[in-house]
């Protein structure tokens, strides 16, 4: 199984993309394990994390096909 | 024209008008009250700001501006319209890169309406902004 | 073309567009807020409003309409510009009476010297209103 | 001498005139009389009035070519 990992705003630079796909992850303190250390950058930097398009926060079960983004804080305006 | 929240470029003076109209067809609508944000050439260092390049989350901000329409028009009982139209990509100095439209039967519901509406947008929508001097050189910023 | 705060019939969509170019054209403006006065259908006793008559006293429109914006200039030390443009004569229902456009460096003194500049027309602008009924009635209405 | 008195929304229609001209009047209060004396309906209406543009209340010394107006409640927007 694979999810989708999207990256925005300065983190799309501190990974040096703005999309990456993960295999074989069903949690997502894993998948953020991992993406720690693709991108070691990343950790210094203020973010939340959402799954399909909500905000969540700690330990959340993945399933194939699952959207998870890293958003710094908002700028709209 | 119907804008879904996001836009390539700038707000145009144009939309604004175009959606001025559209609100005016409602003949019970008795205020509109609108905040255009423009990108400003601030200094910083020595160096200007040209453009800011926004990006969206665009399937989360359709999300959020549906709850934050919804919000505001559960809270505002008088409400009319409320329209929310923001930039992506290059936007320069200038030029305006967000517009919360609103529309309602008194002044006083339009006016407080749109001015929680961007405080929500400026706290919830997933858009970030990349300041582009004069040097080419960048900052990211955010709104805290 | 600039007006000088009352015009002839409806402020339009257009001139709106127009004065919005102008005002970006500031590139230190970060926002601009802006509150539309729309003639209502309004229904009372079976009948509807078809249009609102309004009249002016022209020469203390001027020197009012100077005052509320040194004042608003003299308490909001981030304007960048406040425009106020009235109707006199027809203004039909769904067609716009009050235009008052501010921007400012940034939003909050935008949106609340706006704000503060509709309360201060409605309080001290010497202008009148005769609502116009489908039956060809009228009353004169007033701000109280 | 000679003053001008304008009359503006409902008390336009009630004067049934927008304008009139006074001679022979010094005194706001003299000038008051005279136009209740012309109008007797005003005096039922709520209204303000104006000096060359400028509100006034109580007694005021006219000079020729002063211009009076009898303001109704406002009604801007």
């Amino acid at each position: 199984m694979e999810v989708k990992v999207l990256f925005f705003g300065v983190l799309a630079e501190v990974a040096g993309t703005a999309l990456k796909h993960y295999s074989d992850v069903n949690l997502m303190s894993d998948l953020k394990h991992r993406i720690s250390d693709d991108f070691p950058e990343i950790v210094h930097y203020n973010f939340r994390i959402a799954l399909n398009s909500q905000i969540i926060e700690g330990e959340q079960e993945l399933k194939a096909g699952d959207e998870i983004a890293y958003l710094p804080p908002f700028a709209g305006g | 024209m119907d804008i879904n929240y996001l836009i390539e470029g700038p707000v145009t003076s144009g939309i604004i008008a175009s959606y001025l109209e559209k609100m005016s067809a409602d003949r019970n609508a008795g205020g509109h009250s609108f905040f255009l944000g423009q990108v400003r050439a601030d200094a910083k260092d020595g160096k200007t700001v040209l453009a800011i390049e926004y990006s969206a989350y665009e399937s989360m901000v359709k999300a959020v501006a549906d709850k934050i329409i919804e919000t505001v028009l559960s809270e505002f009982e008088d409400l009319k319209s409320v329209i929310i139209i923001h930039s992506t990509g290059i936007v320069k100095a200038g030029e305006v890169s967000l517009a919360v439209m609103v529309s309602a039967g008194h002044r006083h519901q339009a006016i407080t309406a749109c001015a929680k509406t961007v405080e929500l947008i400026k706290e919830r929508l997933p858009v970030w902004k990349k300041e582009i001097f004069d040097d080419n050189s960048h900052i990211w910023r955010d709104n805290q």
